[in-house]
Order: structure tokens, then sequence, then C-alpha cells
């Protein structure tokens, strides 16, 4: 097929080639692994850089303002501006913070993106770990930033950071579970877990159609579960500003606050990318059966591209859902969770399995 | 069975109120030309105040480096922050008589509310409020301004 | 009940007081000793009613302190000034009447911030507004040399 | 919901140790600064306790040395949300007291006035509101609205916010020749816009379950605390000054009185939805109407207010506004106190958040529309 060309895979297997000829397999790992976490840490910052600017204009657009327009064509450099006003700015620890904990929370928050980020595949080939359990190493490590939090809000020795604190780690154990079992439905459809294979799949069509209804509830809990997951509103308790001032991170200053802050960019990237990949075919180009020359115009269209623009539309999904709902109240928000979405759940993989069962997805 | 079909009927009935919701938002998310932000230090050539717009407390002079005041004082007593101070001098006229005119009209912009209480009573119409809005400044002394050119002289004909 | 009723029945209720048709209002003045029972009688008693009380307001007169209540019936819509004078002026005190009508607590607090009238029996008077230190600035005889500027 | 929370705080074995926070008086949901020490129990709020007096700006004392005229521009600054109903209680008092009969075209134009305050009143508190609940979108949506009734003003009047628009005797100006066009033209445009508004929030299962049944204020307690305009009403007290003592020009137009039962914060919210509808059909009626003639009368230059006392009530965008004024026939007046709807409401706050979660609490201030300089003065 035409997009095959874009497979990234010769390209990593010469680096490695040409690595490990001339150098000894420790120091070829070394030098893979630092080539790797180099262009993840560049990845991110930039990347979420971008999200909080496409953050800000899409908030500006839906609120019928501009965004930011001073700094560069169109605002493009605030962002940066942004980052650079916070790294320089004066980390100051209030007195009766637990040092320790405190210091250490903004960490934990921040290595969970880097965590998940590896098993995501961008293109076919691009892609640091390809698990067998890639899935299930996404939900099991997706649950740690929430210990970031927790530690946050109790470290920080302030009433409103402990109840921002407490909201954020009830809301996402419980949709913890939402998560997984909405990606168990998909993972009983493709009968994988690794997330290659999960995206090789879909190659004679995306999930989300190939699985009909129990595919569509389970993404509809999927972006629901994981828009809660990423404390954005309208679940956006943890920092609740109306309430808790700014939550969890009340006390945080420059790049520790930063860190939160990229934090949540990431990982509304990384839910983003987990939808795009479980229901809507990874990097796979749009197929449409029948229409040959359709599917070949769209198959000359790189797979990082349809990659990023699947997770652009999921992320303005997200943010179109922020800017429009207001906040929920912390025992609706569980109410919502066990009473509404983990039923539907339950019976939603039942449906799945029976219809796995009987052949009814095409 | 009747509660498990309330339950089904809530959760579509709040996806639909939702939905609604959410186009509400997207139809102005896609009409960006309908955006109302005005780009204030940019625009200032074409940003046109209504002429009533009470800005500042100013004295129109004419060409003659001539106003209407005859330093009365109405405006001092109406002006309820103390923000105008009517200093006046004797002078002797051409007939020989001792006459009392306005030295300087002091005005200190950064206590007036803008309450338009002084152009009301000027019994000569010497003062009116003028458009501007720009009255940030690094330093107070800068806010209290003279309102009578200096070397300006009253008009003709204006009542005493 | 019009106006005229409303003075007919509170002469014949309270032979001593002080009742008059005021400029806009029916008025009666009180004694400050009687105040707590003549209140809960307007109340209580079913053709007065004046369950709203719509402002309470002090008022420094040079021998003695005002308070003024503004009553009004939401049953019978009619009108209502009461005031009473307190003893002296240098230890004015009062009953409350926050028991009769809630909202009275924080007007009577705010009274006692501003012009210093105690009120007797009140559950929480403290300052509202200023804190402790300073005086009552609503009284005529108050001066503050930093805050204020005379002209 | 309640009984569930009222089981929560009785049971024993659940109970926790009770903590303080002080919300505000910097804080985003008490719109300025006020401050609420708050006794919590975990998320549920136990007791509110208002501290105010952090704007308190000493406008009765300020007013016993200035001149009758020269009070109205200092009432903007109370509640600066109804700045022309404050000022036209002032200006309705001087005028009673001194037996002035201003021309018709003052009432109907006062009458316009009121109503459009009201609406920009109730714009910025829905967006307001919006945004305590979360909803950051509604915010931008009612400041974009509120802006064309600020224009309207400022054209004719020349100040967007503290007008000091009604003047003893009459009006400052008289009206732009826009005005009527510019203000049906607002009219037309804003009856499309509302149900959107509606749209947004009103129908929003979200919304409905934040509001619904939060904060019950019953009639009686309204009326024991003294709660009136919208708040008060919701509840079914009935309160509306422009109805049961209509001034300006209230007695000739037809109006609802709008009257709620439940009295939890949906129903406020609903009513001041309801009170913005009725706001433009009062304006209809006045805009085409307004009769010709002077817009103010002459008054003297020194006015001077018989010895007396004098009280004048007006219903503001927040509820009764009373001005008590005693005079000892001086041009300044001897004592002025102001009744403002804020003050009252504000205290009510403690006795119906019992029991409810800050997030509730957070409603409830919402709907309870308060402004802080009006409580404080």
């Amino acid at each position: 097929m035409a997009f095959e060309k874009y497979d990234f895979t010769p390209l990593t297997q010469s680096i490695h080639q040409g690595l490990s000829e001339n150098l000894s397999p420790l120091l070829t790992t070394i030098i893979e692994w630092t080539i790797i976490g180099v262009l993840y840490l560049l990845f991110i910052a930039v990347f979420g850089l971008l999200l909080v600017y496409a953050e800000r204009k899409v908030c500006a657009f839906f609120q019928q303002r501009l965004g930011p327009m001073r700094v560069g064509p169109w605002g493009l450099i605030q962002t940066i501006a942004d980052f650079i006003k916070l790294l320089m700015k004066e980390l100051i620890t209030p007195k009766s913070v637990d040092k320790f904990l405190y210091n250490l929370a903004p960490f934990i928050v921040i290595i969970v993106p880097f965590l998940t980020i590896s098993v995501i595949p961008f293109a076919p080939g691009l892609q640091a770990l390809d698990f067998d359990i890639g899935i299930f190493f996404v939900t099991a490590v997706s649950s740690v930033g929430v210990i970031g939090v927790l530690l946050a809000g109790w470290a920080s020795n302030n009433k409103y950071s402990l109840i921002g604190g407490m909201r954020s780690g009830a809301q996402i154990v419980s949709y913890e579970l939402s998560v997984g079992m909405s990606l168990i439905t998909m993972v009983i459809m493709a009968g994988t877990m690794q997330v290659s294979e999960i995206v090789e799949l879909q190659r004679g069509g995306w999930f989300l159609f190939k699985g009909h209804i129990p595919a569509v509830i389970a993404f509809f809990v999927f972006v629901v579960a994981g828009t809660a997951e990423t404390n954005r509103g309208p679940f956006d308790l943890a920092e609740a500003e109306s309430e808790l001032t700014a939550g969890f991170h009340t006390e945080y200053s420059g790049i520790k606050f930063a860190f939160f802050f990229l934090a949540e960019y990431i990982n509304l990237f990384i839910v983003a990318a987990m939808a795009t990949i479980v229901f809507l075919g990874g990097w796979m180009p749009f197929h449409f059966g029948g229409f040959e020359s359709f599917n070949t115009i769209m198959d000359y269209i790189p797979g990082l591209v349809w990659f990023f623009m699947k997770v652009f539309a999921i992320i303005f999904l997200i943010m179109w859902f922020k800017w429009t709902f207001p906040r929920l109240r912390i025992d609706q928000i569980l109410t919502l969770e066990w009473k509404y979405l983990l039923p539907i759940n339950l019976f939603n993989i039942l449906l799945m399995a029976t219809m796995v069962l009987l052949g009814w997805h095409w | 069975m009747r509660s498990f079909i309330n339950y089904i009927a809530e959760i579509f009935s709040g996806i639909w109120t939702l939905l609604t919701g959410m186009k509400v938002t997207a139809k102005y998310f896609f009409t960006p030309w309908k955006h109302v932000t005005q780009q204030y230090p940019e625009n200032r050539d074409t940003l046109v105040m209504f002429e009533r717009f009470r800005g500042e407390v100013i004295m129109p002079h004419n060409e003659n480096n001539e106003h209407k005041c005859t330093g009365c004082g109405i405006c001092e007593i109406n002006c309820p922050n103390g923000s105008i101070e009517i200093i006046t001098k004797s002078v002797v006229n051409e007939e020989g008589k001792k006459k009392r005119i306005i030295d300087q009209h002091i005005y200190h912009l950064a206590m007036c509310t803008f309450c338009n209480l002084c152009v009301k009573t000027c019994p000569s119409d010497a003062i009116v409020m003028a458009q501007t809005f720009e009255h940030a400044h690094w330093d107070r002394t800068t806010m209290t301004k003279v309102l009578n050119q200096p070397g300006s002289k009253i008009m003709d004909g204006v009542k005493e | 009940m019009t106006n005229e009723q409303l003075i007919e029945q509170l002469t014949s209720a309270n032979p001593i007081a002080d009742v008059k048709q005021g400029i806009q209002y029916p008025e009666i003045t009180v004694s400050f000793n009687t105040l707590h029972a003549f209140m809960q009688n307007l109340k209580s008693d079913s053709n007065l009613a004046f369950d709203y009380l719509v402002c309470q307001s002090g008022v420094d007169y040079p021998t003695y302190m005002q308070v003024v209540y503004h009553l009004e019936s939401t049953l019978h819509k009619h009108f209502l000034i009461v005031k009473v004078n307190t003893e002296n002026r240098e230890t004015p005190a009062l009953d409350t009447v926050t028991d009769i009508w809630p909202t009275a607590e924080f007007h009577e607090r705010e009274i006692y911030d501003l012009l210093g009238v105690k009120f007797n029996n009140h559950p929480d008077l403290r300052r509202l507004f200023l804190d402790d230190t300073w005086g009552f600035p609503l009284r005529k005889d108050y001066k503050d040399d930093i805050h204020v500027v005379e002209r | 919901m309640a009984e569930i929370i009222e089981k929560i705080i009785t049971t024993d074995e659940i109970k926790t140790d009770e903590y303080l926070v002080n919300m505000g008086p910097q804080h985003p949901s008490t719109h300025g600064v006020l401050r609420l020490l708050l006794k919590l129990e975990g998320e549920i709020v136990h007791n509110v306790e208002p501290h105010v007096g952090y704007i308190h700006s000493g406008i009765e004392k300020m007013t016993e040395a200035l001149s009758y005229p020269q009070i109205p521009h200092l009432t903007d600054r109370m509640d600066y949300l109804s700045s022309h109903m404050n000022n036209e209680a002032v200006s309705l008092l001087v005028e009673n007291a001194l037996q002035v009969e201003v021309p018709e075209r003052v009432k109907y134009i006062r009458t316009i006035f009121d109503e459009l305050q009201r609406l920009a009143s109730h714009q910025l508190w829905w967006c307001a509101s919006g945004m305590d609940l979360g909803a950051l979108t509604a915010f931008f949506y009612g400041l974009r609205d509120r802006e064309d009734i600020l224009d309207i003003f400022e054209e004719t009047c020349g100040a967007r916010l503290t007008l000091n628009y009604s003047v003893p005797g009459g009006v400052m100006f008289d009206i732009h020749p826009n005005f009527q066009r510019k203000v049906k033209a607002f009219i037309k445009k804003f009856r499309k816009i509302l149900p959107e508004y509606d749209k947004l929030l009103t129908g929003n299962i979200i919304f409905q379950n934040r509001t619904r049944g939060v904060g019950i204020l019953t009639k009686e307690d309204a009326i024991a605390y003294g709660v009136t305009g919208p708040t008060g009403r919701a509840s079914g007290f009935s309160c509306d000054v422009r109805k049961h003592h209509p001034y300006s020009a209230y007695p000739y137009i037809k109006f609802d009185e709008k009257l709620g039962s439940d009295g939890d914060s949906f129903m406020r919210w609903k009513l001041r939805m309801d009170e913005m509808w009725e706001s433009l059909n009062i304006i209809e009626q006045l805009i085409d109407n307004i009769p010709e003639g002077d817009y103010a009368v002459k008054m003297k230059g020194v006015i001077k207010l018989p010895e007396g006392e004098y009280y004048q009530r007006v219903e503001t965008a927040r509820g009764e506004f009373g001005v008590y004024v005693v005079s000892d026939g001086k041009k300044n007046p001897y004592r002025v106190k102001f009744r403002s709807p804020g003050f009252s409401n504000l205290f009510a706050i403690n006795h119906i958040a019992k029991g409810w979660k800050i997030a509730d609490l957070v409603a409830i201030m919402a709907t309870f529309d308060l402004v802080i300089p009006d409580i404080d003065r």
C-alpha cells in the first residue's frame, strides 16, 4: 500500500545498525536511550507549549475573543514567553510544608506522561516500546499521577490544597475504572493488548466503525472518563478556581507549577492518543469501503499526519467540553461514575463479548 | 422495569441537554468574524468616544486664548470631592475699578469622580467634559492640572 | 388597614406612647423599657402582623441616641416607623429585637459598630465593619485626624 | 440529598474534626472583598460567618458633609450595578420632601433606565454565576451583551457604570437622539439571545444538578431575614417595591411580579431569567411613548429639606433599597442611612448553607447575587 512508504522502521533500523556496527552493544543501548529520551523530552516540551497555545486560542474562539495576539504573529510565541517567565520565577517554598514531599510531587506528576508516551505509536515504526501488554501498561502507569497530586495536596499544608488533592484522589481512582473497562472492551474485540497490533488490526477499518454499537458506547465512556482523569473541565474539581482558588497546586510557583501545568496538557494528549489508537485506528488513514480512488488519495497522507489530525480532533472535543459545561460537584462526579458509567461499561463488555463470540462485528 | 426505562431516558435527555449547550458554543466558534474583541492601543485612530463621555474636565479656549471662566467658584462649591480649587486675583480695570478675576483654575484629576456637577452648574459654561480617557500617569503631581492657560483672559461679553 | 385605623389601634393599645401621622408614614415613639414587649406585640398581633423589619437605623442626637425601626407587614401591607430613644447618650443601651426579627442581628451589630448603641441580650454583639479599637464614627463628636480631612 | 447529608452529619462514627477555612477576602467566587469564615467537616459546611467591612467606605458619614445634589454620585459607588436606581432613590426622596412634581418625561426616562440597569445587572449576574459554577464561556457571553446596554448609557449620560444620571429634579441630560432607536435594536437582539442563555446553562443537566434543591430558603425565613429582590421573590416573598409602592412610571405600565415557590438556587436563577424578559416588556411599553417636555425642573441653587425624617424605597436589581434621611433644615442632611439589599440578603446565607458542600455554597452565593460595596457601604 502507498502509505507503507512513510514507514519509519527502515530509518530506526539503519540508525541501530550503524551504531551497533561501530560500538559495543552496551554503548549502543545507552546512546539509543539517550536519543529517545531527548526526543521525547523535546516533544513533550514543544507539544505542551503548542497545546497551551491551542487551548488559549480555542477557548478564545469559543468565547468570541481573539486570544493571545501580541507576542509574535497571532500570538504564536506567547506560550514560549510564558514558559520563559515561569522558568525565571522564584521557586517559593512555604515555611510549613513537608519539604521532601512538596518537592517530590511535581516530579511524580511529570514522570507519568513520560512513561505512558513511550508506548504510543506516532507512525509506523515510530514507537519506543512495543510491549505485548501495552494497553495494560498505559492504564497501570497513568494512575501513578494521582499519587503526585495527593502528595502535592498533602505536603502543601494548605486546606484548599488538601481538599483539592482529596477530591482529585477520589475522582481519579474512580475514573481509572471506566478508562480501564472501556479499553478492555476494545481489547476483547482486538484480542491483543499490543498497541502496534491493535493499530495493525484496524487496517481494514477503524474499531469505532468495526465494533459499531458497543465500540461507540466504549468510545463515549472513554472520552468522558479520560476527560475526568486529566482533571479537566467539567471535572476540574481538583483545581476548581471558584471554590478552591487553585486546588492542589496553590502553593507551587515557577517551574514546579509549570510541571503540573505541562503534565495536565501532556495527559490530555495521551488520552487523545489512546482514544485515537484504540478507536480511530492510530496512524491508519481513513478508508471508505468500495471507493478505491478515495482510499488511494487518503493513503498518500502520511501516517504521522493522520495520527495528529485524529489526536487534535479528540483534543478539540475535550476542550469543547471544558468551555461549555459548568463544573460538577464532587458527589455528582462519583455518582456519574458509579451509577452511570460503570454499569454502562459492564453491560457494554458483555455486549462486546457476545458480539465477538457471535462474530457480529465487521 | 419502569425505573430502568427512566434510567435510560435520563441518560439520553441528559446528553441531549449537553449537546444543545455545545451547539451554542460551536455556533460562536465557527463564526470567528463575529468576534467582539477590540484591540485597544492599535485601534486608537478609529476609536471614537461618545460626545457626552465624561473623561476629564477641561476649559475650552478660543483662538485668542480667551476662556469664559469668571472665577465665581460655583464649581468649587458644587464639587463633592474637593477636586476643584479656584484661585482668584484682583486687578484694576480700565475704569479704575478693582475686579476679581480668575488666576488659576486648579483641577485635581486624581480626586475627580466625573459626576458632572461642576459642568452642570457652571453659570457661564466655561468648563466642559472632554472625551480623553487615558489618564494613567507615573507621577501623581501630573494629575493636578491648571485649566486656564497661561496668559489667557476672559472672553468679552461673558456675564459676571 | 389604613393609616388612620393603624394609628387608632396603636393609640388605644399604648396610651402612653406618642403616636402620630408622620410626613410619610405613621410614627410611634416608645419608651426604651417597654420596647421589647411592644415589638413582640407588633409582630404577634394578627391585626398588625409586622413581620418584615425593613430597616433599622441609629441616629445620634445631642442628648440621646435614637434607633428607628421601619416595619412593614407583608400580610396587610401597612408600614410603621417605630422610634425609641436611649436613656442617655453616654451609655446608650436598648433591648435587642433579634429574637423577633432575625435580620435585626446584623442591623444591630452595625448600629453598635458605628454608633456604639449596646443591645441587651443580643446573641453575638461584636463590631461588624471596624476593628475593636476604633471609635464610633457616626457619632457627631467623632474626630479622626488621620482619615478625615475637613475643608 | 439533604437527608443523606443530614444523616452523615448526625452519624457519630464518621464524624471527623471540624476545621476553619477562610473563603476570601481574596477569593474568586466572593466577587469582591467579602470574607466568609467557613467551618467545614470534610467538604460539608457547618457554619458560615460573614466578615464584612473590607471595603467599607463610610458613605453614610460622608453624606453628612455633602449637599443633596452631591449625594447621588456617592450612591453610585455602593451597588455599582444598580447605580441608577440608587441615584433615583435619593432624587425621589428630595423631590418628595420638597413636594416637587417632576415632568412625565423624567419619569419615563428614569423607568427605562431602571429596567436597562436591571438588565445589565442581571446579565452580569448571569455570566458571573456561570463562572462560579465553572462555565467560563458564559462569562464572556454575558459581558458581550451587557456592552450594548453600557454603550446606550454612555451615549446618553457619559458614563458606563457610575451613571449619576438621576439628579434631584430630573435627569442630568436629555436622552440622546439615538437612544430610542438603540434601545429598540437592543431589545430585538436580546430577545434572540436570551433563549441561548437558557440553552447554554439553564437547561444543562449538570447545571440543574448543581442548583436544584440546593440552599432552600423558605418564605418565612426570607421575610424574617429581610431577604428581598429576586432572591426573596424566589422564595415566594412578594416584595417588589415597583408593584407595592410604585414610583416614577411604574404606575402607568402593566407588568407581572414574578414569584417563585421553591426558594432553591435554581428558582432564584430562573426568577432572574424571567425578570429579564419582564424588563424587556416594560421597556417596550415605555420606549415609544416617552412624552415631550423638560428633562428636569429647575431646582433652587441650594436645596434645603424641611426639618423631618424621610424614607424612600426603590427596587434595585438586588432587592429593596431604602434611603432614610433625617434633616434638620440645613443644606446637609443630619443623618443618612442606606438600607442596602445586599446587607440583609448576605446574612441569610449562614442559615441556608449549613449542611451543604463548598461547591453548593458557591452556587448559593452565585444565586444570591451579592455586590460587596453594597453590603459594606
